[in-house]
């Protein structure tokens, strides 16, 4: 019988189980139960977001597959389409690192491959407690190593991604990945159980009890008594996964192949009943006939296994036994579990017994949605209010610079990155270290541009403008390299829903990137929503994370991230305005998280994007690079440390705004632009058509980095000691 | 010249390895399944990088029981050219082609990044399109690179001369920080005593054109193409097969033989 | 003193380096061979030598360090002094 | 019959993964830690039952598979049947 307290372990309410009663017109049993649980759980039924998700423009020219698919699809030409998507792997993470993280890549490695697509490059979007605690650096390693262990022996280059370390994520550290696969267009594979009678074929690893309930689990906050309900987690075989990728490929290329679908969360529940759903068919399985690792695993365990590296395959009777040639082939199982019907209905045997006989619709539509209480909390307003203290008489602002740029937020993340292979595939011509990562198109002279990029400082000052400006920067990113976006994908992280104040951040945040995704004319095309990120009642900032595709037409005008020869001339396209709010400098030097995040004007944004573009185009540029955190004076930091031989600058700066807020300040819609010096009038001239302000501000060259501001020397620093400071920060906490 | 490059189900270097011998070096070029025991008489064997079974227990230790690696080890022994990258040169080395073992990197880490090596021992088939001495611009990707061996075996080395790349920097010195992975004299690359199989763990095929970082590792490449075409030279006229390259972002199915 | 600890995968999670030997060992013949499970050894030496402190010792810092409960099991043994 | 292989580094070989717990043990306070060395366990599950058969094959299968004789030691010893 189902009591209160089953109804509890199994994360639903009275209500949502009386619906289920009513959906199914019976009591269900346990395993029917565990089920609608899995399906009804937050991480798989969306059910606190799907109101406000809806508010994603979805639709672009280049669409060929939106949400709602294992993941989303854009035409780039050439007969080609682009697949992507981000998924988040938080909790996991944070039980067993390595594996958590390493399982997380496993299975967006998955989504893009069940699509036909070979994935072609890997990004991380990674965020944990600061590194002076131990703990925050096993996990910070284990992650890590995970996210190599996994895409490296895959064969994935991992080529882009962030790193940030704040004390919400000490104890809910984030890991999105997000996996970008290329295809030819019209060979899309969805996920399908079409054709009556057709065959319903298991594929790749055994199931074990691996990680059942992972989806509930990520669905509910973590508290002190979470330890022993902490399931098995899931262990990542990247060796099965690319023999799985190979033949999944072979097979699809012969025809194979009329439906496929990953098991991903909530294994093969979540497969049959999608893959029916979305065909308006039904499954009969049997669940005897379903590879098990283990002995006397019962139907329950059988059906909510999160077992990894399984797929499931629907194909005609006759293509069965070339079908299971092909896997034989690449050493995998491929067995018949069952047959497409056309009841709607799920049915499972076990031992003779049918145990499962449910309606696929109930399981996987009409999960309840629900419009949560939204309530602004009152530290929003408060923060905001706060007024920036005057810059200290005192303060060394040349020494601020030189901590600036060690601050791990902002210092070098190389640390990370090449524990990643990120030169795999040999298409990476604009590796991890600038702002967006290019992916030559071998064969073609275009480039596929990408980026992950958030900003949780931003968005918990203000969560809409928050996710306003994680677009506007992603789009700036790959503006940097030439490219136009295309496509979006998103990863939003945040805390306990069932709070309003977390609701509410969640709804503006959303409404955010939904605005600006619309102003740059962008579709959503799929994302991830991960609630509950929360410890003894501790959130993590709102922490929207944006993933974004776009292409380059032609990969020898890509700047570079570096200055590349002294005497160039440094342009400033876009305003410097007095904002210190959510500044890196703010928390530095007054260790204050407070203000208003910077403002942003998207027709300046666009513009000052178009102009960069048409001057990469018309190959102006030399060097590109996006002002974001720590300001004007570390982004030209950053193109100075990333210069081969070490270049300095020598800026000169003027106007009536606070030092420390011009060299530091996080103002949105700015670039640097550095080009040779007969060319600058050119940019300056492009910048004016399109009514962008734009100066040069001084030219590279020397060993040091100076800036002046009005007549007076503000910064001067080695090249040296900056590059230093940058490269040496992060791996200092980890020194053997 | 006719290349053979060997797909094991883990390698993931094998398309690359092709693409660079194929597209780039006009080379003939084709995949040699691991379960395969022929060779399709191809002049030169490239055993690509990778995680040829998983290599959970030790990199390359499984895959030098495969039936494809007996027919290697065959065509070595015959005098055919066997180049190891990374993986592969961790398989010749299991397989007992190839002097000494690798261990964990001495960070701990595995390391993607462009290194310089320079080539020690510019006589052999695969360096003597270079200079003794010359520093190449090729990049490594790998966990377990540090190259060990006991000492009398590293004297043997030295004194025969097996040594073909060491780890330096930018300038051709041997310091301790270009030394990356901790390698012993470090050794980026041997050879047999034979001098006809090669490992060496920076990837050349990541290195064979200008657009991603570099094309020193044509180098390598070159060397073979050179030393194959002499040599079919002074046998008999081997009639040089023109090749078409067949570029496509998307690979082809590699598996599919 | 010297104690060696023994970390291995609990019976239920899986164990791929295990899978891949036994594969191995198969196609090399050893049909024989039914299972085979990997794991890790630590042989730690220790200044202390009180049986007591390193009774409490040694599970507190396999618990805490060598092993993770949520997927591995540890046992260990006093190999010397 | 159940059979356990431990495969350790030899001696003259460095043990950079020792090192590093070691010091994480140290970081952690456990100053009475004076070395570390880890090495790789499996345990074998074994068809045969023939003592005399397991003494043999055994030996070779570390030999051959488990172990590198260039890096590594390894001993065994029968845990069950
Ligand atoms: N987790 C990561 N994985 C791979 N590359 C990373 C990662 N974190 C940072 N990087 C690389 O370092 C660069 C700099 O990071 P970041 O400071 O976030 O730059 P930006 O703010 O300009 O996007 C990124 O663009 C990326 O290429
Ligand atoms: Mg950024």
């Amino acid at each position: 019988m189902i009591d209160d307290i089953a109804l509890a372990a199994h994360n639903l309410t009275r209500e949502e189980y009386d619906s289920i009663v009513r959906l199914i017109g019976r009591e269900p049993n346990l395993t029917e139960l565990g089920i609608f649980s899995v399906m009804w759980s937050e991480h798989c039924g969306y059910k606190s977001s799907k109101v406000y998700l809806k508010k994603f423009p979805t639709r672009g020219k280049y669409l060929i597959q939106g949400p709602g698919e294992n993941a989303g699809v854009m035409d780039i030409g050439d007969g080609l389409a682009v697949v992507f998507k981000i998924e988040s792997h938080n909790h996991p993470s944070y039980i067993e690192p390595y594996q958590g993280a390493a399982t997380g890549v496993g299975g967006i490695l998955r989504d893009i491959f069940t699509m036909g697509a070979r994935p072609v490059a890997v990004l991380d979007s990674l965020r944990f407690g600061p590194l002076d605690k131990p703990q925050n650096r096993s996990v910070a390693e284990g992650v890590v190593s995970g996210i190599s262990g996994y895409g490296n022996a895959f064969g994935v280059p991992t080529v882009g991604g962030e790193v940030y370390f704040h004390d919400c994520y000490s104890q809910n550290p984030l890991v999105n990945v997000c996996c970008v696969g290329l295809a030819e267009k019209d060979k899309i594979f969805l996920a399908r159980a079409q054709g009556v009678g057709n065959a319903v074929i298991y594929v790749g690893a055994k199931t074990g009890r691996d990680g059942i309930h992972g989806a509930t689990m990520a669905s509910a906050e973590f508290g002190k008594d979470t330890e022993q309900k902490r399931p098995n987690v899931q262990v990542g075989d990247p060796f099965k996964e690319k023999l799985l990728l190979e033949a999944c490929l072979e097979a699809m290329a012969k025809g194979l192949i009329i439906g496929i679908q990953d098991m991903g969360a909530a294994g093969l529940t979540c497969s049959t009943t999608e893959m029916a759903a979305k065909s308006d068919t039904g499954m009969e399985i049997d669940l005897d006939l379903v590879p098990q690792r283990e002995e006397g695993m019962n139907p329950y365990e059988i059906m909510l296994s999160e077992s990894q590296e399984r797929m499931l395959i629907v194909t005609s009777q006759d293509k069965v036994k070339p079908l299971q040639a092909v896997f034989s082939k690449w050493d995998l199982e491929a067995v018949v579990i069952g047959k497409v019907t056309d009841d709607r209905q799920l049915k499972a045997h076990f031992h003779g017994e049918l145990v499962i006989d449910i309606p696929v619709k109930a399981v996987v539509d009409l999960c309840p949605a629900y419009r949560r209480p939204v309530e602004a909390p009152a530290f929003v307003r408060k923060l905001a209010r706060y007024k920036i203290p005057e810059m200290p008489a005192d303060l060394d602002l040349n020494q601020v610079f030189l901590q600036l740029v060690a601050y791990p937020d902002i210092a070098d993340k190389k640390w990370v990155f090449r524990q990643y292979d990120h030169m795999v595939q040999i298409n990476t011509i604009v590796l991890p270290g600038g702002d967006a990562a290019v992916l030559r198109l071998k064969g073609t002279k275009k480039g596929l541009a990408m980026t992950l990029d958030g900003n949780s400082l931003y968005a918990y000052l203000n969560p809409k403008r928050g996710g306003e400006i994680v677009v506007a920067e992603a789009c700036r990113n790959l503006a940097c390299v030439g490219a136009a976006p295309m496509g979006v994908t998103n990863c939003l992280n945040f805390g306990n829903p069932e709070k309003p104040e977390i609701m509410w951040q969640f709804k503006e945040a959303v409404e955010g990137i939904a605005r600006a995704c619309r102003e740059f004319d962008i579709p959503v095309t799929g994302g991830n929503v991960s609630f509950y990120n929360e410890t003894e009642g501790q959130a993590v900032f709102p922490t929207p994370v944006l993933g974004i595709v776009g292409l380059v037409d032609d990969v020898a005008t890509i700047p570079a991230a570096g200055f590349r020869g002294e005497r160039e001339a440094i342009v400033l396209l876009g305003e410097n305005k007095e904002e210190l709010g959510g500044s890196e400098y703010l928390r530095l030097v007054f260790d204050q998280e407070k203000g208003q995040a910077p403002e942003l004007d998207f027709n300046k944004e666009k513009s000052v994007q178009e102009v960069c573009r048409q001057a990469i185009k018309q190959k102006l540029v030399r060097t590109a690079h996006d002002i974001s955190e720590g300001g004007l004076a570390v982004a030209l930091a950053e193109c100075s440390i990333k210069s081969k031989k070490g270049i300095g600058f020598e800026v000169k700066l003027n106007g009536p705004i606070r030092t420390d807020a011009l060299l530091f300040g996080e103002s949105q819609s700015r670039i640097i632009l550095v080009a040779k010096e007969k060319n600058a009038g050119k940019i300056l001239a492009l910048a004016r058509k399109m009514k962008v302000k734009a100066k040069v501000i001084g030219k590279t060259g020397g060993k040091k980095m100076v800036i002046w501001h009005r007549k007076k020397k503000v910064v001067e620093q080695p090249v040296e000691l900056m590059r230093d400071a940058f490269k040496n920060s992060i791996p200092r906490y980890f020194k053997i | 010249m006719k290349f053979g490059v060997v797909v094991f189900p883990g390698s993931n270097c094998d398309y690359d390895t092709f693409h660079a011998l194929q597209n780039v070096m006009g080379q003939e070029t084709v995949f040699l399944w691991h379960k395969a025991s022929d060779l399709q008489n191809v002049d030169c064997v490239v055993l690509p990088g990778g995680f040829s079974y998983g290599d959970y227990l030790r990199s390359g230790a499984i895959a030098r029981f495969s039936p494809v690696m007996a027919e290697v080890k065959k065509f070595a022994a015959g005098g055919g050219l066997v180049l190891g990258i990374c993986n592969g040169f961790q398989i010749l080395q299991e397989s007992g082609l190839l002097p000494g073992a690798m261990l964990r990197n001495k960070h701990l880490k595995f390391l993607c990044q462009p290194v310089y090596v320079k080539i020690d021992n510019s006589r052999t088939p695969f360096s003597q399109a270079g200079r003794k001495d010359q520093v190449l611009n090729i990049p490594i990707a790998h966990f377990d690179g540090n190259y060990y061996a006991p000492p009398g075996v590293l004297t043997e080395l030295e004194r025969k001369r097996q040594i073909v790349f060491r780890y330096c920097d930018e300038r051709g010195q041997l310091t301790e920080e270009a030394n990356v992975n901790g390698s012993l004299h470090h050794i980026a690359g041997v050879i047999n005593e034979q001098g006809n199989v090669l490992g060496m763990m920076p990837h050349p095929e990541r290195a064979s054109e200008k657009i991603v970082g570099s094309d020193d590792g044509q180098v390598i490449f070159q060397s073979i193409i050179d030393y194959l075409e002499k040599r079919a030279g002074s046998q008999k006229k081997k009639a040089a097969k023109k090749v078409r390259p067949v570029v496509s972002p998307l690979p082809p199915l590699i598996g599919n033989l | 003193m010297k104690v060696r600890i023994l970390v291995s995968l609990k019976p239920s999670v899986l164990d791929p380096q295990g899978q891949v030997v036994k594969n191995a060992l198969h196609t090399l013949g050893y049909q024989t061979v039914k299972d085979v499970r990997q794991g890790k050894i630590f042989e730690i030496e220790l200044e202390n030598t009180d049986r007591q402190v390193v009774e409490k010792l040694v599970p507190e810092m396999a618990d805490k360090v060598l092993a993770n409960p949520i997927i591995e099991n540890f046992t260990w043994e006093i190999i010397e002094g």
